[in-house]
């Protein structure tokens, strides 16, 4: 029992083109950042990524838009990006909107082995088109169905080598369930502890959930908004 | 006329002790710096966050601490983090007493529309669908004209809608008023502002009944 | 915002005749024996209980089978009980048997605005009559419905003023759920702590979910099958 | 013929390096014990355990950490806690690689009774349903005949179902089999028990091709 690879080159070993991923994190915060470098380097396209926004112009799945890796996002916001932005105008990229809480809902129902789900999000919007619309207590709901994934990549905070993960405050978001959802889960930590470190009564991801780990490096963690208040003095 | 601090000072008479919120991005950010007096409030932020707090001292930003805006933020004593899955489920399951969000229209039967411009530049729902079909209190900030000085409170919504007969309350730069069955029902009015200003600015059905108090603040 | 109340007494307030119930725990772990014990003093019958097990013959909610205060369990395993196998049979006590990992969906639903979902548990067996089936992905699934209880009551560890708690070991097991579930939910921990002494990081139930919390006494904890295994020597 | 502790050892022979593994009430329990050299495996608890580990020293048993059958037991380094809901998402999410249970009835289109015999106090279905519902690989353990010797793997299941055709493998004080299209498929007898006795023991079809080996224990 070893789940552990050396680093984001073997952890992505398998994903081919025309794959379908998942990627944790919200905006710019919680991403597989060492992961996302590895497929610009691999070249792979193609891609449907599952993921709750798309990055920003340079970081972020941003770089595997400028190199046109991905065909189709599904996503919940993608605002923040202007090569994103011109590839959905002139239809070379496809885009796929879906509530932020039935995205998450839809990712864990995935891992879950929960087929489909009834929902009030998105009732009476365009988002219910085509779908089952069916009453409970008086009220209307959509039919959502589970998202599946080929490979899921998340990122945590620290992790050991039988795939346990934690993760280090809102920096957690869409990774557990992502997490859940993948045939195969990759997971990029900041730090690999022994197994025994981790308190098993505070394990945010269950290592049963996840197939590769690795330590990453270099962690840029941009910030998106850095908004902050003056000391009073 | 209220300015959008005025109308997150409005907003914020609504709190009451205890409650959990959650604030849309825009205007209703504004209303967490005017939570009255011995109230005490739990702000979500749907990314995962109950208890946010403010913005940190310059030097202790946090890249892992950001709140749905993707601004950096501090946790309070007695917050917690979770995941969006859990975070969702607070909101769906109306765990959540309040929900303060902007909208580019809104009709009289208490439908809305904020998420999506045709022709223009799609960003996408976020978590906005989720909250506005589950929420019980959905309390909506908004101009209540846009720059063309033409109606935003409407008969019926034309642009696409984010949930359908889902909000309770609408604060405007002009007035109050309650989503009731038989469409807006104008409660107060900004001062300085007529009850014909707010008719003549009003494309929906407008009930106005008795003397119209003028919004303190 | 102070959920704190005194004691079990206390905190039982409002809870009526002819209710439904949530109540924590598998077999004797995790449950709420201040709770049980505050509803024996309170006489209150006609009760739905929803919860895994219904104890055992002089402990946990057997303890209101013995006082007749329950008119239906729900439950996934109701063995170890004479007193209850005896009001079964005479018809004095109604049961609903649902799958282990339905009833937990089930409470979870109910919590989380989910009216409804499919799950292949059950499908083919008598759990499934009445209930719709739909194949996904090829497999026949049943729909579920999500489960609601005027109160649930749960046992926790520690807990703040706020209603967040964190659980000891599988003691959590049903408890997080049935805490998301109950229209009032009642806390029983072994230690009330200040805001701030739980890491925001490592709470099992956020605070939203509680409605009233108070520290439990003399807890007995009894264990059905003490297993043990002796030293090497 | 193989005693309770025979069809245990037999089970652990499919074990794999990495498998997260269910192990049902009974027989199912021992396989624990058995775990070949060199194997890692990781035992799930459906009440929340993952790297559940023995029982625990006379004296350090904790009333919180009880495994599904109650018993205490202790969690090994690398294990990990978590609640029902999560604890069943891995199960109905096929990310236990092994459930082994026992039956009072196999069918040889593989539909399972396991759960409850009529006129008889039903205990009921604990986590069984789910797990069979839902595990890519089930293995039961059972005795091939009842006391009175009539035959448990049977044409069709006389006793309420606890799940339909989901019946990978069945290992019994007589035989291995699988689970195939034309029904039973013997694989191995037990030492000393002939085809012959097999196929007298045995109500549903029974598939016999070429040599049948020995179990090797």
């Amino acid at each position: 029992m070893n789940k552990l690879v050396a680093n984001a080159t073997a952890a992505i070993t398998g994903i081919e083109d025309n794959m379908t991923l998942m990627l944790g994190g919200f905006g710019l915060c919680g991403i597989p950042e060492n992961c996302i470098t590895a497929l610009v380097e691999a070249g792979v396209t193609g891609l449907t990524c599952i993921s709750n926004n798309a990055g920003v112009d340079d970081f972020g799945l941003g770089l595997l838009l400028q190199k046109k890796q991905i065909r189709k996002m599904v996503s919940s916001y993608v605002g923040e990006n202007d090569e994103f932005e011109r590839q959905m105008l002139t239809g070379e990229l496809e885009v796929d909107l879906i509530p932020q809480g039935s995205l998450a809902a839809r990712c864990y129902a995935g891992g879950a082995g929960i087929p489909a789900f009834y929902t009030p999000a998105g009732y009476g919007t365009e988002v219910a088109a085509g779908k089952e619309v069916r009453e409970f207590n008086g009220k209307p709901h959509i039919l959502e169905e589970a998202l599946a994934a080929d490979f899921a990549i998340v990122k945590a905070w620290k992790g050991d080598r039988f795939g346990n993960l934690i993760y280090n405050g809102p920096a957690r978001n869409f990774n557990p369930a992502m997490a859940m959802a993948g045939k195969i889960t990759i997971a990029e930590v900041e730090e690999i502890v022994e197994p025994g470190e981790l308190d098993p009564n505070f394990i945010h991801t269950p290592g049963v959930f996840v197939q590769r780990i690795f330590q990453g490096s270099n962690y840029e963690k941009r910030i998106e908004q850095r908004t902050v208040r003056q000391r009073e003095s | 006329m209220l300015d959008k601090i005025g109308i997150a000072k409005r907003i914020a008479q609504e709190l009451r002790d205890g409650w959990y919120v959650n604030l849309g991005i825009g205007i209703p950010t504004l209303v967490a710096n005017y939570v009255p007096e011995g109230i005490k409030v739990i702000f979500q932020s749907e990314n995962g966050i109950l208890g946010m707090g403010p913005f940190p001292y310059e030097g202790e930003e946090d890249a892992d601490y950001i709140n749905a805006g993707k601004q950096t933020v501090t946790i309070l004593p007695g917050g917690s983090i979770f995941d969006s899955v859990t975070s969702f489920a607070m909101i769906r399951g109306q765990h959540i007493q309040l929900t303060v969000l902007g909208a580019m229209e809104v009709a009289d039967n208490g439908d809305i529309a904020n998420w999506k411009i045709p022709g223009k530049m799609v960003k996408g729902m976020g978590g906005a669908m989720d909250l506005v079909a589950s929420a019980d209190n959905i309390v909506v900030a908004m101009m209540h004209t846009n720059k063309r000085g033409d109606s935003k409170l409407l008969k019926k919504c034309t642009l696409p809608l984010t949930g359908v007969a889902c909000v309770s309350r609408v604060v405007t730069n002009l007035a109050v008023m309650d989503i009731c069955p038989d469409g807006f029902k104008l409660l107060e009015r900004a001062p300085g502002v007529s009850v014909d200003e707010i008719k003549a600015a009003t494309e929906g059905r407008l009930m106005v009944e008795g003397e119209i108090p003028e919004i303190r603040i």
